[in-house]
């Protein structure tokens, strides 16, 4: 099953940003998302994951097999790295957290509480969280956001591993990651055209 | 004129504080409705002009 | 949804906030009517049942933002509406980590105050059992409440004036129920409406709330 | 041809421009006779002397305070299923004339009472339960102040008005059960209306007919501000585009 997704149109606040946007993420693939910022990339993000309905067009997934991560990790700060990880881990109906925590780099940080890890640290438990959903698509964005050059290339061999293992991942980052397979799609043609100028009528104002 | 009685006061009041409240809420959205009706058509002529 | 419990627990117990916080509110209301009242006894015993109930509301709704705002701030709602938990459940979950955290430990703190404030004898289970039942309508209703203002930056204020005005069927028939357990009347009718409200919004009301956060996430 | 077609924004500018004068002509004509009428031209009742003029003003307003709340219900619901903006705006536009109505009746309310039972305020459950649905309106429109983005704040009140109005309901029940408890027997009723003579109904049906189109052209100037605003913001997001 591929992620699919449909000559998508998708709006920020209400006005539209992105136009026709399609694209097809098969298992073992990488796609990175690049584009100016304002362009979308953290709304088409949402929209595929689902948190937010698009304006017009279709995506087709395998449902209940996406796993996201924006901006913010949704760390608990006075939760432990073993427990913020459990959590999920509990949520998501996956079991052992050791192999994430491997993963990630983060064995010797386990029993610490989430506040008093560094923001690169934190970053690496919410990419943690990730491998302990066990789901194949994941959608990021900008993951590697305050990581060292040693944590991003941690972070891209997790990303390969995963493919190898059958997943698939959308990001929207600028770092080149050093995935070789990695396909780039450039957002800019898809911006959405500003319609003519005040083309009279009422109903345009609630497209 | 017609004579009111001793609850004169009373009946006033209601039908003065009727009056004023509907009267407010009348100049109220007129008062909104012309703003936002004289912004809209500035924006719509400065946009067909620029555009 | 155990996992999700516990977690909140966890939280509440761990940041203190909360749980600690409501019951002092509650104790300081208490404390500071029978100082705008007069210390009469037969006064206050007359009027601590209104006193009681209307002071567990207002501890209830001390905490209520915390239900919903942290978890949205630090993105943990929008991880968890990608989660396999409908986000129905998510709702009744924390709404059901609320009561334990506020609404419970007001109910077993209640007949303490009731001393304080001369509540007669006859009133005491009558005002544990109508909490009891009580409470987790407060709760299920504040998380409603919650989940409008969550996207909101000072959502604080608006939630009370959102949550009261729905908090009214709910204060007059708890009160009701004690009073009428006071002066020995039958308080059949007031506990079965009270135990309605309760079992309604805990019907309907995870839909709803879980409504209002998808349309804040997007 | 649909009833929907209304819900079309520029299609409904277009039918409330030409409705707008007559709707507003006839209120205002209603409005008048039925006041003049029962203001000048009717006796004093025997028991309430003149006040029983404040029915003319007092009746209508608290119809169409609850029945402000009832549209506005039903408009959230036409947009939560349905989707048309109109609807929702319509909603909007509607709860301060429904506030203000509720505001009449109560303070019409509180001054009958006055000569009526010696206080301008009782905990009469019907003054209680007006009392309770001007909270209601208040919360419901503070709730679309706050919120920035016009679809969310269209959703969540709408959402918020479904869940008010059940509230609504078990708050009038919650009142009346509360207040048999302290009063027993209701000396403090407001019932007049339901037994008026025929001298008194006839202006009263009038008011009643003035009120409700007075709220109708209300509504259709304020539901058009909210459309022309909307446009508005829509064209500003544009231009910031551009």
């Amino acid at each position: 099953m591929d992620l699919t997704v449909t000559d998508l149109s998708i709006a920020r606040g209400g006005i539209p940003v992105l136009g026709h946007v399609s694209l097809t993420l098969r298992s073992g693939c990488a796609l990175v998302l690049r584009g100016p910022n304002g362009i979308g990339k953290t709304t088409l993000l949402r929209t595929i994951a689902g948190l937010q309905p698009p304006l017009s067009g279709t995506i087709g997934l395998p449902s209940e097999d996406v796993a996201y991560a924006g901006h913010a990790d949704g760390i608990k700060s006075t939760l432990s790295v073993t427990e913020n990880l459990r959590f999920w881990a509990r949520i998501f109906g996956t079991g052992d957290i050791a192999p994430a925590l491997a993963a990630m780099d983060l064995a010797a940080l386990a029993e610490r509480p989430a506040h008093s890890l560094s923001a690169g640290q934190k970053r690496r438990l919410g990419l943690a969280r990730l491998l302990v959903t066990g789901r194949r698509f994941w959608l990021l964005d900008e993951p590697t956001v305050s990581l060292d050059a040693a944590s991003v290339a941690l972070f891209a061999r997790a990303v390969r591993t995963h493919l190898s293992n059958g997943g698939a991942t959308l990001m929207a980052t600028h770092i080149d990651l050093g995935i070789a397979e990695a396909e780039v799609l450039d957002l800019t043609p898809f911006r959405a055209a500003p319609s003519a100028a005040a083309p009279g009528g009422f109903d345009e104002a609630f497209a | 004129m017609v004579e009111l009685g001793k609850y004169a006061g009373t009946v006033l009041a209601a039908y003065g504080i009727t009056i004023l409240l509907v009267l407010g809420l009348v100049a109220i959205s007129l008062r909104r409705g012309a703003r936002v009706k004289r912004a809209l058509e500035a924006q719509e002529r400065r946009m067909a002009k620029n555009g | 949804m155990t996992a999700l419990l516990l977690r909140d627990l966890t939280l509440a117990l761990r940041a203190g906030g909360g749980f600690g916080l409501s019951l002092a509110f509650f104790l300081i209301v208490t404390v500071l009517v029978p100082f705008g009242v007069g210390p009469e006894g037969g006064v206050l015993g007359r009027i601590a049942p209104g006193i009681l109930w209307v002071g567990a509301l207002l501890a209830c709704l001390l905490s209520l933002d915390r239900i919903f705002a942290l978890d949205y701030e630090d993105g943990t709602l929008d991880l968890m509406a990608t989660a396999p938990i409908p986000l129905e459940t998510v709702t009744a979950t924390k709404a059901l980590a609320h009561w334990l955290t506020t609404g419970l430990p007001l109910t077993l703190a209640a007949p303490a105050l009731g001393v304080l404030l001369n509540l007669p004898t006859a009133g005491f289970s009558w005002l544990t059992l109508s909490l009891a039942v009580g409470t987790p309508a407060l709760s299920m209703i504040g998380a409603f409440g919650a989940a409008l203002t969550v996207g909101l930056k000072r959502g604080g204020l608006l939630l009370s004036l959102l949550v009261l005005p729905l908090y009214i069927p709910t204060l007059i028939f708890g009160a009701d129920c004690v009073r009428r357990g006071v002066e020995g009347l039958p308080t059949t009718t007031p506990l079965l409406m009270l135990l309605g409200i309760t079992l309604g919004s805990v019907a309907i009301l995870p839909f709803a709330a879980a409504a209002a956060i998808r349309v804040n996430l997007r | 041809m649909s009833i929907w077609e209304y819900a079309n924004p520029k299609k409904f500018m277009q039918t409330s421009a030409w409705a707008l004068p007559w709707v507003t002509g006839l209120a205002v004509l209603t409005l008048i006779t039925g006041l003049v009428w029962g203001f000048f031209f009717t006796p004093d009742d025997f028991r309430m002397g003149s006040t029983v003029k404040i029915i003319y003003i007092h009746v209508p307003a608290a119809i169409m305070a609850t029945g402000t709340w009832f549209m506005m219900l039903a408009a959230s619901l036409i947009w939560l299923i349905r989707r048309h903006h109109v609807s929702v705006l319509a909603a909007k536009a509607a709860a301060p004339v429904g506030t203000t109505m509720t505001l009449i009746g109560l303070f019409t309310g509180a001054i009958w009472g006055q000569p009526m039972w010696g206080t301008w305020w009782a905990w009469d459950p019907r003054l209680t339960a007006f009392l309770i649905l001007f909270l209601f309106y208040l919360g419901y429109m503070a709730l679309w102040e706050a919120i920035e983005d016009p679809d969310t704040a269209a959703d969540l009140t709408s959402v918020l008005c479904l869940v008010g109005s059940v509230f609504a309901i078990i708050s009038r029940y919650a009142v009346l059960f509360w207040n048999q408890g302290l009063h027993q027997g209701s000396s403090l009723s407001m019932d007049a209306e339901e037994h008026v003579s025929d001298v008194y109904a006839w202006p009263l049906w009038v008011a009643i007919v003035g009120f409700g189109l007075l709220f109708v052209s209300l509504v259709l100037i304020r539901t058009r501000t909210e459309i022309r605003s909307r446009r508005l913001r829509a064209l500003e997001a544009r231009e910031r585009m551009a």
